[in-house]
């Protein structure tokens, strides 16, 4: 298929792209479990939820068990420790990170909780972490505590032995 | 075709901003009330399917988590469309056509309230010629009110009557987030919010989720005293070029309403999903509905507007209808894209 | 949180060379499998589906066919306050295009109006070369340009 | 009334590149569309219906995008469906589009998905900053690499497993000619040697950013022999969704693969999978993703899908290749790329897979998968007409 154009735009350059910027505004709802999460953070507080039908701990808490769909609204507070079931080391920057790398993004299995949060790991070669490790979390100073993520900074190794891995299996 | 019904609907409680809840949290309660009404659990149900789209929440695969609300566990037979409600309801008959399952749920939500839906609607439009003007849905619906009206087919009047009809049918909707009692005269002496759009011409932002469960043949006449038999669905789409259409007319609906076997008539009652005033006398008449057949007694999207859901609660609400007894052969309809460019019709019958 | 994002797109030939004509102040059409002239120009007929290739030039006035007024809000044509949009059939083409009309009050429009380009003095081959639309005066001195 | 024959009796697909910069966003799915009707024999007139597929919405920046196609697709005055479920939708789509003609509502149905991932950045639309979640993210790599990790530690699978599926896929795809990479001088040193992006994820073991579409139509018995080549048959379909994260969930092989493979084979009366199946197109946008997959959907016992792997087995010489085409570790139009997986399979039981062809094969599998590997689709494909 070739094109027939009119004389007055036969012989200029042809436009092949064009920039279509896009620029909208969104503010999110954390829910009412995240928030109660939230504020927990906010007091150095871990806040999970658990399933009135099968038990299980979630963190952070959705509101929702989500195998058996029904409202989860006891709180469950946990403590600051947990296991690394598994890991990654990115190594790799993208439009819009601001992460210095490499680094270590690992799955946190708290302790009293049924799920692993993913997290930043920190003050450990990033190749020396591994899955079982024992960790705690680092929080940033009392004074800059905040409702969001980022009040705790990282994970760092606690010393502790490590876990089988076997006894995570479920999770890893 | 095997014989498939709406046997279960429910809805939020519409509102301008769900502030205190996430989309799981919304929608988890309806969809347990919906299975609950028929007395069933998620292992009964063959085919799960939900409408929503990403821009409206903000998110990429925003339908992920909010798969959650369902309980998919163990592992469901699951669809997504990135459409209104109604057309994962279509999905689901085409399922339960095929004749392997009976049972499906369906459900779709929407949350305006995170972004400006006004502007969120633009990135519908084509992304050379017209998005990147950013006309808002208020003048895309401004464009075929004018039209409607320059063609003498309509009157201002005509169209706060519409209005004035939502708002009052809509104080016996316990869900309906907008209502009043305001009379045309009211609603005509009230300003312009954009010649020739009134604030009563629109719908209000909504934050709302619906669910369905439809069953067939006889699973359907054990899970409801008198199911919504759906007699026939079809749906259209034309082209979004606005120039290339008749604004005052929308064929897709015509095209569906007659695919869907709107011909014979006899409807006591329709709910149309039409979001601006000028789209419900439009769509009625593209249907051939005489003025005789109330429109919208739930009071439509006029009165509650959560997008992506809208079409569906049309189907939902005239289901429930026939299956309380209030009218025994109704129509419903849901629509998408700027100026009523997408449309499906539904023809629902009780067994009265 | 805010999403924003500098699309860049492709274009393929018929919206380049649409495109192409704004950047060099004229407007181009397209031929459809009827004879219509399609504005903007379709890539695909609108009636058998099949591909496009007959671009020609039309007018740069044309009829506004219907109109609403909108109160401004934060992305617009012409900043600051409100105006109307329109669809506008311009001269030598057979479907209405949208675009903006610079009008300070609704009183201004009426469907049926003529109206004409304006065009931005830096252009780069962009719907908005065209600043918008403004009504021909009854001083104006008006020259359909297109072949209709 | 139960469920009716239907046939895959045209398939097309575009060159995929990391920026079509020659096309719009219709002209991508055009050429596929159009190759589709063409090697069906086809017109647009003929199609009763379009069902398209793609992934969000934020890659392209247009919200429901299939509004503005209609006419592009054909669709005008017809019916459209619209459907998302993540990275699995191209396999999604072509199921909606085959239930379509299995109900006996359709005749001819259109299916297509695309993705023009070069319109903006497919990294910043996947790691778009999810609200209220920790700032450790790095797309889909960084959600995958440590589920990968776990694989590697419970089979005991040495590290040049994925090096060698990796060198496996590139080398393959230099002989199709639509495939986005070509690295014809692709050499186990070289993907070794290759940054780590997402320890143990190498740079050379993921997946390119396309621009691509893929179509198919789709129809009943009475228009199976339509098209240029004798149809491929469906005998079996199945989709399974499970919750993105929940206590005791297994990310290497989800419960929701394993019983999406129990129906789909279950479907299409297969009992050895290994023996019956002669070609599969899996789902492996990380190279780790082959014996993961080749496990959790029975071809291999647990902990031993690296096995075929380092044996060959997968290869296109092997008794079970998988991913002849090159994959997705050659070509990722996301959106497009599960289409692709259900189209090559299909277009290796019609023998028109060129210089990829699998000689003499009978029935194969199309694979795909999305979401946080939850969302799962499926379809076996024949040449015999299904019993």
């Amino acid at each position: 298929m070739s094109l027939v154009l009119p004389p007055s735009i036969a012989d200029v350059e042809q436009v092949k792209s064009v920039r279509t910027p896009a620029h909208l505004d969104y503010s999110y709802t954390p829910g009412k479990a995240m928030s109660s999460f939230l504020r927990g953070l906010e007091q150095k507080k871990i806040i999970g939820q658990k399933c009135p039908q099968c038990g299980k701990v979630y963190v952070p808490p959705r509101g929702a068990c989500p195998t058996d769909g029904v409202p989860t609204v006891e709180e469950v507070e946990l403590p600051h420790t947990g296991t690394i079931t598994t890991f990654c080391v990115v190594n790799v920057s993208f439009y819009g990170q601001g992460m210095e790398i490499p680094y270590v993004s690992a799955l946190v299995l708290l302790d009293g909780s049924d799920i692993p949060l993913m997290h930043l790991m920190q003050e450990v070669p990033y190749d020396q972490v591994r899955s079982g490790m024992r960790v705690e979390a680092v929080w940033v100073p009392d004074d800059e505590l905040k409702p969001t993520l980022e009040s705790i900074k990282w994970f760092r190794p606690n010393g502790e032995p490590d876990m089988d891995s076997a006894s995570m299996r479920g999770n890893a | 075709m095997r014989d498939v019904a709406i046997v279960s609907f429910a809805q939020s409680k519409h509102v301008r901003a769900q502030t205190d809840s996430n989309e799981v949290e919304m929608l988890m309660p309806v969809v347990r009330e919906a299975l609950d009404n028929v007395g069933i659990g998620m292992d009964r149900v063959g085919f799960t399917c939900s409408g929503s789209t990403d821009y409206l929440s903000g998110q990429a695969f925003s339908f992920v988590m909010t798969l959650d609300s369902v309980g998919p566990w163990p592992p469901i037979s699951e669809s997504h469309v990135e459409m209104d409600g109604a057309w994962a309801l279509y999905e689901a008959w085409v399922k339960l056509q095929i004749g392997e399952i009976d049972v499906a749920l369906i459900y779709a939500y929407s949350k305006s309230s995170p972004g400006n839906v006004r502007e969120v609607l633009t990135r519908q439009l084509d992304p050379y010629f017209v998005a990147p003007l950013w006309p808002d849905t208020i003048a895309m619906a401004g464009l075929q009110t004018r039209a409607l009206l320059d063609s003498g087919t309509a009157t201002p009047a005509d169209l706060a009557a519409v209005a004035a009809t939502a708002r009052r049918n809509a104080l016996a909707n316990p869900y309906a987030l907008l209502t009043g009692d305001a009379s045309v005269e009211d609603l005509l002496a009230q300003p312009m919010l954009a010649d020739p759009m009134h604030v009563w011409d629109c719908p209000p932002i909504t934050d709302g989720c619906a669910a369905v469960v439809i069953a067939a043949d006889d699973v359907a006449r054990e899970l409801s005293k008198n199911p919504a038999w759906i007699r026939g669905i079809d749906h259209r789409i034309e082209s979004q070029a606005l120039g290339l259409r008749d604004l005052t007319t929308s064929v897709s609906t015509a095209t569906a309403g007659s695919k869907a076997g709107v011909s014979a008539g006899g409807f006591d009652f329709a709910e149309l999903h039409a979001p601006f005033t000028a789209q419900e006398l439009i769509a009625r008449n593209s249907l051939g509905l005489d003025a005789s057949v109330p429109i919208n007694p739930s009071g439509g999207a006029l009165s509650a507007n959560p997008v992506m859901a809208a079409g569906l609660i049309r189907l939902g609400e005239a289901a429930s209808r026939i299956s309380r007894g209030e009218g025994n052969r109704a129509i419903a309809t849901a629509t998408s894209g700027p100026c009523l460019q997408q449309n499906l019709v539904c023809v629902l019958e009780g067994s009265a | 949180m805010v999403i924003e994002y500098p699309f860049s797109r492709t274009t393929g030939p018929v919206i380049g060379a649409f495109l192409t004509g704004l950047r060099e102040g004229v407007v181009i059409g397209i031929k459809g499998s009827d004879g219509r002239v399609l504005m903007p120009p379709m890539e695909y007929d609108p009636v058998t589906s099949e591909s496009l290739t007959e671009m020609v030039e039309v007018g740069q006035a044309g009829e506004v066919t219907t109109w609403t007024w909108t109160d401004g809000q934060r992305y617009q044509p012409i900043e600051g306050r409100g105006f109307a949009w329109a669809l506008i059939k311009l001269d030598g083409t057979d479907t209405p295009m949208l675009h903006a009309v610079d009008v300070t009050s609704p009183d201004q429009m009426s469907t049926g109006m003529r109206v004409k380009i304006r065009w931005r003095a830096e252009r780069e081959g962009h719907i908005r070369d065209i600043e918008c639309f403004e009504p021909v005066g009854s001083g104006d001195k008006e020259q359909p340009e297109g072949e209709s | 009334m139960s469920k009716l024959p239907a046939a895959i009796v045209g398939i097309g697909q575009t060159k995929h590149m990391s920026t079509r910069g020659d096309v719009s966003i219709a002209g991508l799915i055009r050429e596929a569309a159009l190759r589709a009707l063409d090697d069906a024999n086809m017109t647009w007139s003929d199609i009763d219906a379009v069902v398209i597929g793609k992934a969000p919405d934020f890659f392209e920046g247009v919200m429901m995008p299939e509004l503005f196609l209609a006419d592009a697709l054909g669709a005008v005055g017809k019916p459209l469906l619209r459907v998302h479920t993540a990275g699995s939708v191209g396999g999604s789509t072509a199921l909606v589009a085959a239930s379509l003609v299995h109900s006996g509502i359709h005749e001819r149905v259109l299916t297509v998905a695309f993705e023009k991932q070069s319109e903006s950045e497919a990294m910043w639309a996947l790691s778009m900053p999810m609200p209220f979640a920790p700032p450790t993210h790095a797309g889909a790599g960084g959600y995958f690499a440590p589920h990968i990790r776990s694989y590697m530690r419970r089979s005991g699978a040495p590290d040049h497993i994925g090096v060698l599926v990796a060198l496996k896929d590139r080398l393959n795809a230099c002989k199709n000619q639509y495939a986005h990479l070509h690295e014809t001088d692709a050499t186990f040193e070289k993907i070794a040697d290759s940054v780590m992006l997402w320890d143990p994820i190498r740079y050379s073991e993921t997946c390119p950013s396309s621009d691509g579409a893929a179509a198919m139509v789709i129809t009943n018995e009475a228009n199976a022999n339509r098209g240029k080549l004798a149809p491929a048959w469906i005998h079996g379909s199945a989709m399974r969704s499970e919750p993105t994260m929940f206590a005791g969930r297994d990310v290497v092989s989800p419960r929701g693969s394993r019983e999406c493979a129990a129906d789909v084979f279950g479907q299409a009366g297969i009992v050895d999978r290994r023996a019956e199946i002669d070609v599969v197109e899996m789902y492996v946008p990380f190279s780790w993703y082959e014996p993961m997959w080749l496990e959790s959907l029975g071809f291999a016992e647990e902990g031993k899908g690296w096995m075929m792997v380092e044996d060959g087995s997968t290869q296109m010489d092997g008794d079970l290749p998988v991913n002849p085409s090159g994959g997705v570790l050659s070509t990722n139009p996301i959106g497009a790329s599960g289409m692709l997986r259900f189209a090559e399979a299909a277009m290796q039981v019609r023998g028109q897979a060129g210089e990829h062809q699998i000689d003499g094969a009978r029935k194969a599998l199309g694979h795909a998968y999305g979401g946080g590997a939850q969302f799962f689709a499926m379809w076996v494909v024949g040449a015999d007409k299904p019993a």
